[in-house]
C-alpha cells in the first residue's frame, strides 16, 4: 500500500493510477497484458466496466480470467481461466504480429516525452550502471498493438528528457518519426500515473498532462517529470474512484494477498 | 532415442564444457533441478539461451558457468532484480559475460526457425527500438515480392536444450500442458534433449492435439518429481512465490550468493537433497 | 465478432464476387455445405485457395465459380482425377482457370506466413523441381548470416477462409480437434472467416491447449450439423469413401455433372435439402 | 487385386511389391507415408518386423497405429490411434524440414532413370495432355528426408526416359548433381515395382535392377522400362513373401474392406 493521494482522500495513489488505467479499456477490446500493474489495471476493467476484455498474456494464455492476480506472467491461474492456451511463438506470431491486439497495456522503467521506453539500461549499454531486466515482449508490443498504454509511477527518474536507450518505441523523436519509420500501431495514447494522465498531442506528439488526479496540483506532476512537461489548456480533473470500482480493486488484492501471501507483482 | 536415466548421467553424457544450452519454461515448468546438476558438474563455457534468465540463470551466472548469454528479459519476476546476472554485467563478476539480447518476439521467432532448421529467423520486430544497434545479429532482408523491410535474426540450435515436463511414459513420450512457452521449439532445435518429469506413467493418455515430444525426439528422461521448483508443473506443484522473493537478499552479496549455492546445491547430491537443506535453512530463518 | 447466423447469410454478406477464398480442411472437416451454398448463390471470379483442392473445388470449378485456383494437390483422394479440375485446365471448360501451383509444404508455410501478417514466407522447398520455373511466385531469398538460398513464397491472405468445426459454443468461440490441417492458419490469414459447426453448445470444456478460435478471431458462426458431407467431423460424422467413388463417375461427363449439381445443388434450397435429395437419387441408383 | 504373379504361385504381384517395399523399413525408423502403396507397405512393416516403426503422415499424425488402412490422408483412425495430432504447417516446418524423418515413402506417377518424380502433367505444363493432381507433399519429402523409397507398378509409360516435369527430385542428371543442387537427403536408395528392385548406381545414380521378383524375367521388367534399364551382375531373385507375411497383409487388407468396403487407397 502506497500513502495516500492526499490526506483526505479514501484512495491512495496507486489505486487512482489503477482506477484510471483500467477505465481506458473498453469491453471487448483484446489486450495484450504486461505483469504488474496493466495486469492489475486489465483485470479490473474486466471485474468492473468491461467484462468481456480478452486478456492475452505473452505466456500463452488467451481470454485470461484469474480470479486472483498473477504474480507471475505464466501463473497456473491464468492457464486455468483462458479460453485456451497456445504457445509463446504463436502468441507473438499469429496474434500479436497477425494485427488481432487491439491495446498493449505496458508498464516501463523509464519514458521519455515521446512516450518511448526505455527497459534495458540505465547509463550506456557496454558499461550500464544499472542493467535493467531488458525488453521482454515490449518492442513488439509497442509497435504491432493498434494503440498502447503506458502506466507506471511518475518521478523524474522515470520521467527523463532523454532516454539513454530506446528499447520500445513510442514517437521517436515526435511529430511523424513513428509513421516514417514504418511502425504499424497508433502508438502510447495515454500514460497512466499516480498524478495523472497524460496524452501525445496530436500534431507534435510530445506527452501532454491531460488530466490531474484529485488532490494532485499539476506543480507537482512537472516537478515529478525530468523535463518542461506542457499542460493541456483543456486539463481535467481525473474523477475519484467509484465505490464500487474501489471495492472490486481491494477485493481482487485481498484475494490475492489471501492466495500468494502478498499483494501483485512487479515488473516481468 | 529417449534413454531413461538419472539427472547425473544425463548431465555428465550429454552437456559438455563450450556447449550451447537452452533452459527453457516460461515461469511454468522451470528445469531448476537440471539447472543445480550442471552447477554441480562444474560445467563451464556454456553459453546459455534463454528467453527469461530468471532465478535459473542468475544460479548458473554466479557460479560461473556460462561464457555468453542470449536472451530477451533477465529479471526475477514479480520481484525485482537478478543479482547475479547484473553483477555479472555491470562488474564482470565472477568473470566477464557477453551478452546478446533480443526481443521476446525475436527469441521465439528465433526458436521456431531452429525447429524448422532454418539458418534465420523473419519477423517484423525492433522498428524502432535501439537493440539492432547494440545486437549484430538484428539485420534487416526485403521481402522479394513486395519490397519490405523485415528483420532477421540467427535461428537458436542449442546443442543441448533441457525442459522440465509433467508426464513420461516408460518409452520416453514426454506430455506437457498448461503454459508451453517454448518448450517444443526449444527442444526440436536442439542437437540433444533432457526432460526432467514429475511423473513416468504406463500411458501418456495425452488428449487430442496436446503437446507431446514423441521418445525418438527426446535424448533423456529423467523421473526428478518437483523437479520445477521454486516453478511449478501444473496439476503437480504450486509456485513457491516466497522462495523469488527470499532469493533477492541471497543473491545481492556475492559472500550470501556463494554460501547459499555452497550449502544448498555444491553441498547436496541431487534434487532431493537440495529439498532437504532448504528445508532446513526456511526453519532456522523462519 | 462472431455473429450466429444461417448459412445463407454468411456467404451472403461475407463472400463477394472477386474475393479470394479459401475453403480448409484436410480430408478432414472440408466444409462442403459451405461451397455448396456459394454455387447456390452463384459467386464469380473468385480465387480459390486450398491445399488438396478435392470434391468440393471440382464443384466449384466445375461451376464456373472460380477464375483462378492456388493449390498443391488436385485429386479426389483414394480414387483418381478431379474430372472438372481437369477439364478447367486441360480443355478450358466452362472457362480458362488460371492455376498457381505450389508443394504442401509451401503452401502450409504460406497460410503461417498469412496468419503471422508476413508478406513472404521462407522455406526450404522447392530444390530440384520444375515448379518453379512454372510458378513465378517461386523465388529464392539469401540468408543475411550464412548466404544459404532460401525459397520464398508469398503469403496467403484470403478474403475469407472457410472451415467447419466440431463444436461453437453460444458466443461463437470454436473448438475443432483431430486432424487439424491448416485450418487455425487459414482463419487467422483471412480478412473475414465463416465457421460452420457440428453442435452449439453452452460450454466448449475445451481440453488445455486445444485447438480454439476465438469468438473476435471469427466472423460467423452457423450451426450445420453434418455440413461436412461426405468428409467427416471426428466424433461426429464418418467419412461416406462410397461418395467419393460415386463422384468419379458423375464428374467425368460435363452434362452429367451438370445434370448432378443442378439436381441435388442449385434444386435445393439448403444442405438438409441436399442430404434428402442425395439420399432419394442415391436410392434411385441402388 | 492384380493378377497372381506367376500362376504357380501364391501370391500376387502387387503383394509381392508391397511385402518387399515393407521389409526395407527398419524398427524404429521414422518414415514419413505417402497413402496408398506406400502406407500399404508401411503399416505392414508395422505389423510384421518393425513393430516400432513410427509412421508420419502429412495431414499430422504423428506415430499412427492404424487397424485398418487409411482410405485418405486424414482418415479419423489415424488420429485416433497417434501419440499426437499436430498441425499440418508444423508436420512440414518441425518435422520434415526440421530433418527428423529418416524415410520418405512414396508413391509416383512417373520415375525416370535418375529416379525423378512427375507427379503434374503429361505433355506441356501449359497445356497438358493429362494434368496430374500435383506435388502434394513429395518435393519436400523428396529432398529432406534422410532417404526415400519410391514404389509403384512398373510399366513403360510409368518408367520413362524422360520426364515431362520434374516435380520432386530425385538425383536429376545423375552423378553428384543432387548433391551440387544443395539437396540435403540421400535421395531415392530403392525403387519398388511388382516386378523387381531397383536401387541407384553408386556413381551415376542411374536406376539398376538389383532383384527381380520370383517368377518376374530380367526381359519382363525391360520391357516395362521405357529406357534401356541397367541391370546389377549382382542381380537377386527377391525372397518370396513368408506366410506370416502374406497372411498379415491379407489380414489387413480383409480389415480394411470390412471397415471401408473397398480395399486401400490409391496415390492422395
Amino acid at each position: 500500500m502506497t500513502t495516500p493521494a492526499s490526506p483526505t482522500l479514501d484512495f491512495t495513489a496507486t489505486e487512482i493510477m489503477t482506477v484510471a488505467a483500467s477505465r481506458l479499456l473498453r469491453d471487448d477490446t483484446v489486450c495484450f497484458v504486461g505483469i504488474g500493474l496493466p495486469s492489475t489495471a486489465a483485470n479490473l476493467a474486466r471485474l468492473t466496466h468491461a467484462p468481456d476484455v480478452v486478456l492475452i498474456y505473452e505466456s500463452g494464455p488467451i481470454g485470461a480470467k484469474p480470479t486472483v492476480l498473477p504474480l507471475s506472467i505464466g501463473d497456473g491461474e491464468l492457464a486455468l481461466t483462458a479460453d485456451t492456451v497456445v504457445s509463446t511463438p504463436e502468441i507473438f506470431r499469429y496474434w500479436l504480429q497477425g494485427g488481432r491486439i487491439d491495446v498493449g497495456f505496458l508498464g516501463a522503467a523509464q519514458v521519455d516525452r515521446f512516450a518511448n521506453i526505455n527497459t534495458t539500461v540505465i547509463g550506456a549499454y557496454d558499461s550500464p550502471k544499472v542493467r535493467l531486466p531488458g525488453a521482454g515482449g515490449a518492442p513488439e508490443i509497442a509497435s504491432q498493438a493498434k494503440e498502447v498504454f503506458i502506466v507506471l509511477k511518475q518521478s523524474t527518474k522515470a520521467f527523463v528528457g532523454k532516454l539513454p536507450f530506446i528499447t520500445s518505441a513510442g514517437y521517436l523523436d515526435g511529430g511523424d518519426a513513428r509513421e516514417r519509420a514504418g511502425i504499424p500501431g497508433k502508438g502510447p495514447t495515454a500514460v497512466i500515473t499516480d498524478l495523472g494522465i497524460m496524452t501525445p498531442d496530436p500534431v507534435t506528439r510530445e506527452l501532454t498532462l491531460t488530466s490531474v488526479h484529485p488532490g494532485v496540483t499539476v506543480d507537482q506532476v512537472r516537478e515529478a517529470t525530468g523535463w518542461d512537461l506542457k499542460v493541456s489548456p483543456d486539463l481535467k480533473t481525473t474523477a475519484a474512484p467509484e465505490p464500487q470500482e474501489l471495492a472490486a480493486l481491494r477485493d481482487l488484492q485481498a484475494r490475492t494477498a489471501k492466495a500468494h501471501g502478498q499483494s501483485g507483482g512487479g515488473e516481468g | 532415442m529417449a534413454q531413461i536415466t538419472s539427472l547425473r548421467e544425463a548431465v555428465s553424457g550429454l552437456i559438455q564444457d563450450g556447449d550451447t544450452v537452452a533452459l527453457e519454461g516460461f515461469t511454468h515448468l522451470i528445469p531448476h533441478a537440471a539447472g543445480h546438476e550442471i552447477v554441480r558438474q562444474g560445467k563451464k563455457d556454456l553459453t546459455l539461451v534463454r528467453m527469461t534468465p530468471d532465478l535459473i540463470y542468475d544460479q548458473l551466472i554466479g557460479m560461473g558457468c556460462a561464457r555468453k548469454l542470449i536472451f530477451s528479459w533477465g529479471g526475477n519476476p514479480g520481484v525485482g532484480s537478478l543479482h547475479r546476472f547484473r553483477d555479472a554485467v555491470e562488474n564482470g563478476w565472477p568473470h566477464q559475460l557477453e551478452i546478446e539480447e533480443h526481443s521476446h518476439s525475436g527469441m521465439a521467432n528465433a526458436y521456431v526457425a531452429g525447429a524448422s532448421n532454418l539458418p534465420f529467423a523473419l519477423l517484423r520486430g525492433y522498428t524502432g527500438s535501439d537493440l539492432p544497434k547494440v545486437n549484430p545479429n538484428i539485420r534487416f532482408v526485403e521481402c522479394p515480392f513486395t519490397g519490405e523491410k523485415l528483420a532477421a535474426i540467427p535461428s537458436v540450435r542449442p546443442d543441448v536444450t533441457v525442459i522440465h515436463a509433467q508426464k513420461a511414459d516408460r518409452r520416453g513420450n514426454v506430455l506437457l500442458w498448461g503454459i508451453l512457452g517454448v518448450q517444443k521449439e526449444a527442444v526440436l532445435a536442439a542437437k540433444r534433449a533432457i526432460v526432467t518429469v514429475e511423473e513416468i506413467v504406463d500411458a501418456l493418455e495425452a488428449p487430442a492435439n496436446s503437446c507431446v515430444l514423441p521418445r525418438w525426439a527426446v535424448s533423456a528422461v529423467c523421473h526428478v518429481p518437483g523437479g520445477a521448483y521454486p516453478s511449478y508443473a501444473q496439476g503437480y506443484t504450486e509456485r513457491d512465490n516466497r522462495f523469488y522473493k527470499a532469493w533477492d537478499p541471497v543473491a545481492r552479496s556475492r559472500e550470501g550468493f556463494t554460501a547459499w549455492m555452497e550449502r544448498h546445491v555444491l553441498g547436496t547430491e541431487d534434487f532431493d537433497g537440495f529439498r532437504r537443506v532448504l528445508a532446513e535453512s526456511q526453519k532456522e530463518t523462519a
